[in-house]
């Protein structure tokens, strides 16, 4: 059976109701897991004090605001090409939970800011794409709400997340020329192939970014299963609208 | 298509029809500024280069809700996508009006209004160039912008918001040029990023506008 | 039971209070918006059913 | 010429309205479709002008050949009814607005501004704007909506002279025009609720 | 009165309808600056205030032309003016609906977008007092604008035009209260100004903005 | 009740329209207008609901009694049409509004958004409206625009009813709606170019 049979819609319910389970479960597992281990059993850093403990929520909440935005790029593709109705609305189910990790990542962020460079907030290069990335996302958003007809409301937002992609891209060029930074670099080993952080420090890290994600992946579903289930009714009453 | 132009010129020229007005906009946001950080002179000739792009870019803004808002109210697009006409060509023809009716009109006021702001000597020359080079851009992408909001009833402010990241990297190089510009630094680095956005977006942008403007308007 | 945080405490759980609050809150109203969502579903589907 | 329509269904927000309509028109004849409010005339009309892509169907001969007029006339306040026909005399490649004058009576009006006109002139206009486009297929959505009895007749004279040159008009109305046509009742083809014709809902179903 | 409170904000809250917008543009003219005048974060926190007051300004300037514009559109305008209620009062009622929609929001925001600029500490204060004084006058100021441009297409950028000389007042007092109080020095002064300020405005602007709206409509 | 109108004289954008019109409708009575496109049957309605200030003359007995339907329906795209029509219920201080929904069958539309309607269906709704308002005179510019026979035959209905019940109403109209009605045609007091009635261009002449 092909991937795609799931792209119908209601075949989709059923499996997401199937998997739901698994995947919450999962998900809650890793992040309790891994921000306990970090609160509570890791040691404070040399320099940094007890403030590295932020990097748990920080770091994994940023990656997911990133991919967050790539997964509903995605999504966004496939429907503007194969017109799976699924597909533009996980992306759709997808941008709540993006802002939600671009805000705590910000939040944290500033938070973190206050003691290691003495401000809440620079106008870092780092940060600043991040602020772009939240306005991407709210503009996404407001456009989902503000067209009427679902399928037009996803084909025009399709278009604004593969238009505004493109525009991160560059904006994010445009300010780290713009601006030289505070901010470090990136030490996750996914780009570099050798990593910067100390084991004690990484484990509970990537227990953490797993359980990020997998939350992701869970919320996902289970938003595509409500959107679906939304259209599923309005779809059952006008028909039974239009016999009346 | 020389049609269109002339009529969208001409509906600028008319009462209500908006030309000037961007101008007017600008002016009263520089004038604005004095009033709300105070008036020290070496404090305004500093931001002086910025607040002129923003200004610009702001003025620019303003006046996309009427780019194409009008013309779907009066029937007047769906007449447009059924005439012989290229879309695509329609909407390059209606942001190049855009653009001479409201950032053409800017880049020319702009040495005057900077002269209320202090912009230092050798600055106007730069603030000039990067405004006539990133004023194309702005109209370009808010055609986009208008395309997107078209069906949406009075979308004016969600256009802002949707328009406004967009916009960033050519106010970034633009009044990055500026500001070198008037610091007496070597300014044709993001002058020449800046020309790229908007080539780029003036050949790719039109494509986009049109696809989303015939999603919307069925 | 806490650890020891030293001087920065005051930070480090204010940013676990927040980031847990939003997390939980995203949770929660996902789950309250979903369960509406299928409830008014299934209502939908038996009205369906029943109308024929 | 010919235009020929096969087994078209129409949906409007999501929601099939009409399933299964064919008919042809040939040249040199007119179809008035007839329906109750809300029966899907507008939807059928928008759908053959090529504002909205049908759901299953084919629609052959109407490329590049549709002049349309809906609900809204697409004229401008601001410029005099001269300007506005000139304007769209030009899009469709042509420059000579006088016969449109003419036929609707608009000479007197020539230089008003669009904006100050009443209801019905500025209907007239509206309809005036299909002269001037030289396209064979009007597509006409209640048109004598707001005109008198002598516009009225001017407009079934436009019309026949239309047909007479070898042009096809769809007309959708609820009165009557004075034009011999076929008439097309469209409340047969009105989308039952187990209708399945691949509505963007039925995905949902 | 209070129908037509309901309507405004529940229309507010619909698809389109504007609730955040005016928000979301605030936060991103406050995004803005830094870009065009560069991220050095004394001179930030200098213009701060101004910038703040300037971003709250505009926002609410751009929301107007929705304020009475699509009324008159739709001709509710119209019936409005021959129903039983007083003028006055259903204009009243609306300038209420556009502070709460669009004033408030801002006044809340205000301290958060605050932090991106580095307002310093004791600035938060004044600020949003400064801000919730002023922002009812900008919003009764502007029913005023928004009825003298009624009958024109489109009159948003001309609106902005007339309104915007209107609010320089209300704008100086304003961001001199912020500034003063961000300064540490005493800002009462300016501030009881702007309660005045804003106090005849509510009292005397409806009549005004009524009596223009008659004219307007024949 | 009765509304009299004497010698009434009525500009448009600073031009006399119409001069010397005189007419009194009494309790129970319709009056429809009459009149080519242009004639000015629109600037009569709306100086009678007091949307504009008549040059001269007298208008009496409509203070605080008119409820007025133009060429556009003051309806919210975004409401729904129970919502649209309880709103207007409530500026006039009423509440119900299932008599209105009734009138006009709009029972299986109460939940639909009002900018989903077709035109017909909105027209139907502007009408409507009328029902909720509670007022005795009802001043109608071409009410039955988009109707289709069933709804002509409805609004019909609503106008006798309101009449019987002791209202007045005044339509103008290019077709016929079967209300048995006085008709005034307004062509006899088009102002000509010498008429003088004090439009805000003469101080010119
Ligand atoms: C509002 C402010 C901030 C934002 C928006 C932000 C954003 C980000 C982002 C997007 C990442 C992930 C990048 C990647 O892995 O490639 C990241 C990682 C990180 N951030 Fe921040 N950050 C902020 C403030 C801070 C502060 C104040 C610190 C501490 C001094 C900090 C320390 C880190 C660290 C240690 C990482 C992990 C880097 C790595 O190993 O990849 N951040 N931040
Ligand atoms: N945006 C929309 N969303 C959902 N349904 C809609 C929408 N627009 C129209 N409809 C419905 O589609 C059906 C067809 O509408 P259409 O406008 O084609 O009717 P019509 O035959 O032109 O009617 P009329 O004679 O009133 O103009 C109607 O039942 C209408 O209520
Ligand atoms: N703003 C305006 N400026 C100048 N003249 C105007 C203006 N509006 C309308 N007129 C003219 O006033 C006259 C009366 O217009 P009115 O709209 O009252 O006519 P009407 O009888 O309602 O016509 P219709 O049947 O077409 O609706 C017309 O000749 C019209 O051209
Ligand atoms: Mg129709
Ligand atoms: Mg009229």
């Amino acid at each position: 059976m092909s991937i795609w049979s799931y792209a119908n819609p209601v075949k989709f319910l059923a499996l997401s109701a199937r998997v739901q389970p698994v995947l919450w479960g999962a998900a809650g597992g890793c992040v309790c897991l891994g921000l306990i281990w970090g609160f509570f059993g890791t040691p404070d850093d040399a320099r940094q004090g007890s403030t590295v403990k932020i990097i748990y929520l920080h770091v994994p909440a940023a990656l997911m605001a990133i991919n967050a935005w790539f997964m509903m790029l995605v999504a966004s593709l496939i429907w503007l090409i194969r017109r799976h109705h699924v597909s533009a609305l996980a992306a759709k189910a997808a941008a709540p939970v993006g802002v939600v990790m671009t805000v705590i990542a910000l939040v944290t962020g500033a938070i973190w800011g206050q003691p290691m460079w003495g401000t809440w907030w620079a106008w870092d290069p780092r940060l600043t794409s991040f602020l772009i990335l939240f306005l991407f996302y709210l503009g996404y958003i407001a456009l989902w709400e503000a067209v009427e007809d679902p399928d037009t409301a996803a084909d025009l937002t399709s278009v604004l997340c593969l238009v505004g992609s493109v525009f991160a891209i560059l904006s994010r060029y445009a300010v780290n020329f713009w601006n030289q930074g505070l901010h470090q670099g990136t030490s996750v080993p996914v780009a570099t192939g050798g990593r910067t952080v100390a084991d004690v420090f990484w484990y509970p890290l990537l227990i953490s970014m797993v359980g990020f994600g997998l939350l992701f992946i869970a919320m996902v579903f289970y938003r595509t299963g409500t959107e679906i289930s939304l259209r599923r009714a309005a779809a059952l009453r006008a028909r039974s609208d239009g016999k009346a | 298509m020389k049609a269109l132009l002339q009529r969208d010129l001409r509906l600028a020229l008319r009462a209500g029809g908006g030309f000037g007005l961007a101008l007017a906009f600008f002016l009263i946001v520089v004038v604005l500024v004095p009033f709300s950080v105070g008036p020290e002179t070496d404090l305004l000739s500093t931001i002086a280069p910025g607040v002129l792009w923003l200004g610009a870019l702001l003025a620019c803004l303003l006046s996309l809700d009427r780019l194409l808002a009008l013309d779907f109210e009066d029937g007047t697009l769906d007449l447009l996508v059924t005439a012989p006409l290229p879309l695509e060509a329609a909407l390059s023809v209606k942001a190049l009006a855009h653009w001479v009716t409201t950032g053409l009109p800017l880049v020319l006021a702009a040495p005057v209004l900077g002269l209320m702001l202090n912009v230092p000597g050798g600055g106007y020359f730069w603030l000039v160039i990067s405004l006539a080079l990133g004023t194309p851009a702005l109209s370009v992408i808010g055609t986009f912008g208008a395309a997107l909001t078209v069906g949406i009833k009075r979308g004016g402010l969600l256009l802002s918001l949707l328009v406004l990241p967009l916009y960033v990297p050519t106010l970034i190089f633009g009044a990055e040029a500026a500001r070198r510009g008037a610091a007496g630094l070597e300014a044709s680095t993001p002058l020449l990023l800046l020309a790229g956005i908007t080539l780029a977006c003036v050949a790719c942008m039109p494509f986009a506008s049109a696809a989303v403007l015939r999603m919307g308007l069925k | 039971m806490l650890p020891e945080l030293g001087k920065y405490a005051a930070e480090v759980i204010s940013a676990y209070g927040v980031s847990i609050a939003m997390l939980l809150a995203l949770v929660v109203l996902t789950l309250r918006r979903g369960r509406r969502a299928r409830a008014t579903l299934r209502l939908a589907e038996q009205e369906a059913k029943r109308d024929g | 010429m010919e235009m020929r329509v096969s087994d078209l269904s129409l949906a409007r927000g999501g929601m099939p309205v009409l399933t299964g309509v064919s008919f042809r028109v040939s040249s040199g004849a007119a179809l008035i479709l007839r329906g109750p409010n809300g029966a899907g005339k507008t939807t059928l009309l928008r759908t053959l002008a090529g504002l909205q892509a049908p759901l299953t169907g084919e629609i052959i001969g109407t490329e590049d050949q549709i002049a349309y007029a809906g609900h809204a006339d697409g004229l401008k306040a601001m410029l005099s009814v001269t300007e506005n026909l000139i304007f769209w005399a030009e899009v469709f490649g042509h420059s000579d607005i006088s016969r449109a004058l003419q036929a609707y009576a608009l000479e007197p009006l020539a230089d008003r501004l669009a904006g100050t006109l009443s209801a019905g002139q500025k209907r007239r206009l509206g309809l005036a704007r299909l002269l001037v486009t030289g396209r064979p297929i009007w597509v006409l959505d209640e048109p004598t909506v707001s005109l008198d009895t002598d516009a009225v007749m001017q407009f079934a004279d436009a019309v026949r002279a239309h047909l007479a040159g070898g042009g096809i008009a769809l007309i959708a109305t609820h009165i009557d025009l004075g034009i011999k046509a076929d008439v097309l009742d469209i409340t047969p083809f009105r989308a039952t609720s187990t209708t399945r014709a691949g509505a963007s809902d039925e995905a949902f179903l």
